[in-house]
C-alpha cells in the first residue's frame, strides 16, 4: 500500500441553514389575486405579459396583476407587503 | 543573414536595439558563430524621430557602454583574434534521465530550469512515463517533429518518450497522449517568443473529444474539465521544452505577456452546433479525430446575440481587431442557432459576411507596426492583396481580412447566447488517429 | 425573494429556465426550502418573440415533461405533505482534515470533488499547511471574510488556515500569505457563477511586490514568474473552495468560461512609470503594500502606440467592449512615456479622455442583455447617469462610462509599447500589511 | 533523506551545431564600400539613413550604401551575392 497521508479539507465553512415552512396552498385559484413578479430579466415582461393572457383566455375568474420589483437582486420588501396584503399567490419568473 | 555574409567572406556587424542583446547573443550561439559582431541602441526604435535615431548613432552602446560608432567600426576592422578563427561546434545531447533526488530538490531544480510555467508539476518518474507511454502504439523513440521558439531561431527535435514526459508533467492521463502527440506533431509551438505576446490555442474534433470526456459546454474554455486542462497545459510544457526553452530575455521576448499560455484547449459541441465541423470543413471525415491549431491570442472581443443591433457590435469588434492577427470566432449554440434564424444557414456565408464588414481606412490600417514589417515590403513588391491596399487613398475603406483567414467554431453551455473574437490564424489541422 | 415571499404567507412558484434547475435546487436548500415550488421553461427567453414564448406557455416543462401550466398551477394549489411542512435544517460544518489515504487517491479525491481547477495541486498535509501559516503572524483561527459564488446565493465563511491550505495547494510559499490573505479578504470571488463567465485580475503594488519577487516586465501578464503564478491560483482556488464551490450547472453558469481563471494576478511597474502608482491613486501610500481586485476579464483589446491613428484606434477599442463592463488599461512602459509625450502627464488625464471618448448611440447601448438587466431599472428609478441615458434618442451618441470607472496600471517588458484594454472594474482593495 | 526519485529530464534534443569562422576583418574603412541591410523592420529605413548621412559627414571616403531584402525575416540570397561582389563590409540593423 502507497504510503498514506493526512491531508487538510480546502472546503470554507457555510453558514448555518434553519429549515422554513412553506405557506399553507389553496384549494383553488378560482376568484383569487395572483401576482405576475416580472424578475426584469431580459424579456420577462414579455413573457408575464403572455401568462397573464394565457390566464385570461383559461381561467378568467382568475384575477392576475403584473408587479416588478424596484431593483434587480435585491429584496424589495414594500413589493412583498403588497403582494401579501391583496394577493392570495405569486408566481415569479423568469430567473432566479 | 549575418552568419551567412561571414561565411560569404563579408565582415558583418548586426545592430540591434539593446532588449534584445541576449536573445542575440545565444542565436549567434545557436549559429555556431558566438563571436558574431553585434552593436546596441537603445529601445526602442519603432516611433523615433529621424534626431533621436541620429542622437542613438552618435551616442552609447547601452550594452558595452562605449561609442555606438566605434563597436561598429571595429566590428568590421578589428582584426580576429585566435577565438574567433576556430568558432565553437558543440553537440548539445540532451540526458534522458536526470541525477536522482529528492522530490522536493527536484520541484525546485525543474522550477529553477525554468521547465515549468511555475505551477504545481506531477514529476516525471520513470514509473510514470512508463505509463504515459502506454497511451499510444508508437516507439518512444520515434521523432514526432521538430519546433523552435520562432523563424529565425534554430529548430530542436523532439519523440514520443520526450512528449510523454511533459505530458506527465502536465498531470495528463495516457489516453490524452494521441491528442498531444498530434498538436506536437504540428510544428506549431505554443511558446513563441515573439514581442508580441501570443498564445496558441487549440480545438479538438472527432470521437476522441468524447472518448476522453472533453468538455464542449458550460465553462468550455475555463478550468472545468481534467482532458481540456491537461492536453493545453501539456501542449504548452512541451512547446517550452522541446524548443530549448522561453525564458524571458532570452527565449521569450512577448512584453506582456499571455494568460491563455498556461491551458487554452477545447472540444468543438459538433452535437449542439447547427453547421458542420471545423475539421470536416478542413477536409476531415466527421469520423476522424482531429486537433486543430490557431496562433494568436492577442485580442480577445465578446458579445451577445444576435439581436436586433448585432451588425453595428460585430463591425464594431472587426475593426477594433489587430489587423495583422485574422480572428477566429466561438459560438455558443444559442448565438449559432440565432445567426442560422437569420440566413447564415452554413458557417461559410457568417465567414463572408464578416470579411465583407471587418473595414478600416487605409490610413490606419498601414499605421502599424507589423503591418509595416510584415506585411508592406510584400505590398510593394506588387504581391496581393496587399498591393492593391497600398494603392488604397488614405480615407479608402479596405477589407482588412480575406474569408479564407476567418474560422469559426461552436462552444458553450447554452446559458447564454453569448459569443468571442479571438485573434487566431489556423496554422494546422492535424490527424489524431495517428498517433493512437 | 421566492422564500422570503413564502414566509409572508405567500404560497409562491419560481419560473426559471431548464438549465438554471440544478442551481435553483441548490439555492433552494441553501436556503433551508428544499420543497420549493419550482416550474422551467426552456432556454432562451432572451430574444423570443411573443408567440415563441406562448408555445413556452402552452408547452411542457422539460424538466418534468408535465404541462408548464399544470406545474404552475398545482405549485399554488397541491396541499403540502409532510415533508414539506418540517422543511429541512441541516448544519454543514467542514471537516478540518480528510481520511488519510495514499497521494494517488488523494489528488483524485481532489479532482473528483470539483477542489481544484483540473491542473495538478500540492497536496495540503499537515506540515505543509502548518509552514504555510508562518507566513503570517495572525492566528490560524481567525476569520479572515466571507465569500460567495453570487449575489442571490448565501456567503461562507473561512478563517486563515483555509486559506492556507489552498494557498498550500496552489503550489504558493509562506512569503506569498499576506498577499493572499489581502486578497481572500477583499470580499470579491475569483469564481463568479455568473452565466457571464466572468473572471477576476488582481495588481499587487507597493514594497511586497519586490520583497517575494514578483514580475511586472516581460512576459508579466503570462506564466513566467512564481509569485504572480501561485498568488493568482491560490486566489482562484481559495474562491472556489471557501464559498461552497464552482460546479458547472450548479455553482457555475459561465456559458463560454474563461482562461484567465486558472491565474491572472501582477505586479505594477511602478519603477518604470511616468505616472502615480495605482494604489496610491487609491489613498494608500507608496511604501504600503496593496492589492486591487478587477471583476470582468471578459474582453481583452490589444494595440500598440501611441501612434499617429491612435486616437482612432483606441476610440474603436473603447466602442466595442461590453458596456456594462468598464476597461482596465494596461499599458508597457514605452506606451506610458509615449502617451506622456502627448501631453498625458497625469493617469487622470487618460482616463478622461477615455471616458470622453467610448461613446455608442444610445439605441445600440441599450440593447444589451445585461444592460436591459442591471441598468434599465435604474433608469426607470430616475437613477443618474442611467437616467439620461435612457432619455437619448436612438442615434443620440451617448457616452458610456464614468471616468470613476475606468482604470490605468503599467506593467510590461519594454520589448514593444503594447497596451490592452482588459474588462475589469474595481471592486475590492485590501491592504496587504494588515495580514503581514 | 526523504525517498529520492529518479525524474526523466523533460527537454528536447537540439541539432548538432557546426562551428562558423567569421570573415577576415579589413585593416580599415578607407574608401571601402560598406553596406547598409535595412532589415525592413518598421523605422530601420530612417536609421539607416541617418548611418548614411553620419558616413557622409565623417568619413565621407566610406561609400555607404542602403540595400533592402526582398522581404523581411527571409534569407535574400542575390542581395548578398551582390552585398559580397560589390562590398567589403555590411552593417545590419536594426533587429535580428
Amino acid at each position: 500500500m502507497a504510503e498514506r497521508m493526512k491531508v487538510h479539507d480546502p472546503r470554507g465553512y457555510p453558514p448555518k441553514v434553519t429549515g422554513k415552512r412553506l405557506a399553507p396552498r389553496l384549494e383553488s385559484l378560482d376568484g383569487k389575486t395572483v401576482f405576475l413578479v416580472d424578475c426584469l430579466f431580459d424579456n420577462s415582461d414579455v413573457f408575464m405579459d403572455l401568462m397573464q393572457r394565457w390566464f385570461g383566455q383559461h381561467l378568467p375568474s382568475v384575477k392576475t396583476r403584473v408587479i416588478k420589483p424596484k431593483e434587480t437582486w435585491a429584496d424589495d420588501t414594500d413589493m412583498r407587503k403588497q403582494i401579501a396584503a391583496n394577493g392570495s399567490a405569486a408566481i415569479l419568473g423568469v430567473g432566479l | 543573414m549575418a552568419a551567412s555574409l561571414e561565411q560569404s567572406g563579408v565582415p558583418t556587424v548586426a545592430v540591434h536595439t539593446q532588449v534584445f542583446a541576449r536573445l542575440a547573443k545565444s542565436a549567434a550561439l545557436a549559429n555556431g558563430m558566438p563571436r558574431m559582431r553585434q552593436a546596441f541602441v537603445p529601445q526602442p526604435v519603432v516611433d523615433r524621430t529621424p534626431d533621436q535615431l541620429r542622437t542613438y548613432i552618435e551616442g552609447i552602446d547601452p550594452i558595452s557602454k562605449r561609442p555606438f560608432v566605434q563597436e561598429v567600426i571595429e566590428g568590421l576592422t578589428k582584426p580576429l583574434q585566435q577565438e574567433d578563427l576556430k568558432g565553437v561546434s558543440f553537440e548539445r545531447s540532451t540526458p534522458r534521465l536526470l541525477k536522482p533526488d529528492s522530490e522536493e530538490n527536484l520541484h525546485r531544480l525543474f522550477v529553477e530550469n525554468h521547465w515549468t510555467d511555475f505551477l504545481p508539476i506531477t514529476l516525471p518518474t520513470e514509473k510514470r512515463v512508463a505509463e504515459m507511454l502506454k497511451g499510444t502504439s508508437h516507439a518512444p523513440d520515434k521523432i514526432v517533429g521538430q519546433l523552435r521558439p520562432t523563424y529565425f531561431r534554430e529548430f530542436w527535435e523532439l519523440t514520443v518518450e520526450k512528449v510523454a514526459v511533459n505530458a506527465v508533467m502536465a498531470g495528463a492521463r495516457p489516453e490524452y497522449l494521441p491528442v498531444i502527440l498530434a498538436l506536437a506533431a504540428s510544428g506549431i509551438t505554443a511558446r513563441s517568443s515573439s514581442t508580441t505576446s501570443f498564445a496558441t490555442i487549440s480545438v479538438i474534433n472527432g470521437p476522441i473529444r468524447n472518448e476522453l470526456g472533453m468538455n464542449s459546454g458550460i465553462g468550455v474554455m475555463g478550468p472545468y474539465n481534467h482532458a481540456n486542462a491537461a492536453i493545453g497545459r501539456a501542449y504548452a510544457l512541451l512547446s517550452q521544452n522541446l524548443q530549448g526553452g522561453s525564458v524571458p530575455g532570452e527565449t521569450y521576448m512577448g512584453s506582456q505577456g499571455n494568460w491563455y499560455a498556461y491551458s487554452a484547449t477545447f472540444a468543438e459541441a459538433e452535437e449542439r452546433s447547427p453547421w458542420e465541423p471545423l475539421h470536416v470543413q478542413k477536409g476531415f471525415e466527421p469520423t476522424d479525430s482531429a486537433a486543430s491549431v490557431f496562433f494568436g491570442g492577442w485580442y480577445t472581443h465578446a458579445g451577445y446575440g444576435p439581436r436586433a443591433t448585432w451588425q453595428d457590435k460585430v463591425r464594431r469588434c472587426l475593426s477594433a481587431a489587430e489587423h495583422y492577427s485574422p480572428p477566429f470566432l466561438v459560438l455558443d449554440p444559442i448565438a449559432a442557432r440565432g445567426f442560422v434564424e437569420l440566413g447564415f444557414d452554413k458557417k461559410e456565408k457568417l465567414i463572408e459576411w464578416c470579411a465583407k464588414n471587418a473595414l478600416l481606412p487605409a490610413r490606419e490600417y498601414w499605421d502599424n507596426q507589423h503591418i509595416q514589417t510584415l506585411i508592406h515590403p510584400l505590398a510593394v513588391a506588387g504581391v496581393e492583396p496587399y498591393a492593391t491596399r497600398l494603392k488604397a487613398k488614405p480615407d479608402e475603406l479596405i477589407e482588412i481580412f480575406e474569408a479564407k483567414q476567418i474560422n469559426i467554431v461552436v462552444a458553450g453551455g447554452e446559458t447564454q447566447g453569448a459569443w468571442k473574437m479571438i485573434s487566431g490564424d489556423l496554422r494546422a489541422t492535424v490527424s489524431i488517429d495517428a498517433w493512437r | 425573494m421566492a422564500a422570503a415571499l413564502e414566509l409572508d404567507g405567500v404560497p409562491t412558484v419560481a419560473v426559471h429556465t431548464h438549465v438554471f434547475a440544478r442551481l435553483a435546487r441548490a439555492t433552494a436548500l441553501a436556503n433551508g426550502m428544499p420543497r420549493m415550488r419550482q416550474s422551467f421553461v426552456p432556454q432562451p427567453v432572451v430574444d423570443r418573440t411573443p408567440d415563441q414564448l406562448r408555445g413556452y406557455i402552452e408547452g411542457a416543462d422539460p424538466i418534468s415533461k408535465r404541462p408548464f401550466v399544470q406545474e404552475v398551477i398545482e405549485g399554488l394549489t397541491k396541499p403540502l405533505d409532510q415533508e414539506d411542512l418540517q422543511g429541512l435544517s441541516f448544519e454543514r460544518t467542514t471537516p478540518r482534515l480528510l481520511e488519510p489515504d495514499s497521494s494517488e487517491n488523494l489528488h483524485r479525491l481532489f479532482f473528483e470533488n470539483h477542489w481544484t481547477d483540473f491542473l495538478p495541486v500540492v497536496l495540503p498535509t499537515e506540515e505543509r499547511v502548518e509552514r504555510m501559516l508562518k507566513g503570517t503572524k495572525l492566528p490560524a483561527d481567525k476569520v479572515v471574510g466571507r465569500l460567495r459564488p453570487a449575489v442571490f446565493r448565501e456567503f461562507w465563511e473561512f478563517t486563515v488556515e483555509k486559506v492556507a491550505v489552498n494557498a498550500v495547494m496552489a503550489g504558493a510559499r509562506p512569503e506569498y500569505f499576506p498577499v493572499i490573505l489581502a486578497l481572500a479578504a477583499s470580499g470579491v470571488t475569483a469564481r463568479s457563477s455568473s452565466t457571464n463567465s466572468f473572471a477576476t485580475i488582481s495588481v499587487v503594488n507597493g514594497p511586497i511586490r519586490n520583497e517575494i519577487g514578483m514580475n511586472s516586465g516581460i512576459g508579466v501578464m503570462g506564466p513566467y514568474n512564481h509569485a504572480n503564478a501561485a498568488i493568482g491560483r491560490a486566489y482562484s482556488l481559495l474562491s472556489q473552495n471557501l464559498q461552497g464551490g464552482s460546479v458547472p450547472g450548479e455553482t457555475y453558469m459561465g456559458s463560454l468560461g474563461n482562461w484567465y481563471a486558472y491565474s491572472a494576478a501582477f505586479a505594477e511597474a511602478e519603477e518604470r512609470s511616468p505616472w502615480e502608482p495605482l494604489h496610491v491613486q487609491k489613498g494608500f501610500k507608496p511604501n504600503e503594500s496593496a492589492v486591487c481586485v478587477f471583476f470582468g476579464g471578459w474582453y481583452t483589446h490589444a494595440g500598440y502606440g501611441p501612434r499617429a491613428t491612435w486616437q482612432e484606434k483606441m476610440r474603436r477599442c473603447l466602442s466595442a467592449v461590453e458596456q456594462y463592463s468598464p476597461p482596465l488599461l494596461v499599458l508597457d512602459p514605452i506606451a506610458a512615456c509615449g502617451f506622456a509625450e502627448l501631453g498625458f502627464d497625469k493617469k487622470q488625464k487618460l482616463i478622461d479622455w477615455c471616458a470622453e471618448n467610448a461613446r455608442l448611440p444610445a439605441r445600440e447601448y441599450w440593447d444589451n442583455q445585461w444592460i436591459q438587466y442591471l441598468n434599465r431599472p435604474r433608469a426607470v428609478a430616475g437613477v443618474e447617469p442611467y437616467a439620461s441615458r435612457l432619455r437619448a434618442k436612438p442615434d443620440d451618441i451617448i457616452q458610456i462610462f464614468e471616468p470613476e470607472e475606468i482604470n490605468i496600471v503599467v506593467a510590461g517588458g519594454e520589448t514593444q509599447g503594447a497596451w490592452k484594454m482588459i474588462s475589469g472594474a474595481l471592486r475590492g482593495m485590501a491592504s496587504v500589511d494588515a495580514w503581514r | 533523506m526523504a525517498e529520492r526519485v529518479t525524474a526523466h529530464d523533460p527537454r528536447g534534443y537540439p541539432p548538432k551545431v557546426t562551428g562558423k569562422r567569421l570573415a577576415s576583418r579589413l585593416d580599415n574603412l578607407e574608401r571601402k564600400t560598406v553596406y547598409l541591410v535595412d532589415c525592413l523592420f518598421d523605422n530601420s529605413e530612417v536609421f539607416m539613413e541617418q548611418l548614411r548621412q553620419w558616413f557622409a559627414a565623417r568619413l565621407p571616403s566610406v561609400d555607404a550604401r542602403i540595400i533592402k531584402p526582398r522581404q523581411s525575416w527571409v534569407d535574400d540570397p542575390d542581395m548578398r551575392a551582390r552585398i559580397a561582389a560589390d562590398g567589403s563590409a555590411a552593417i545590419l540593423g536594426v533587429g535580428l
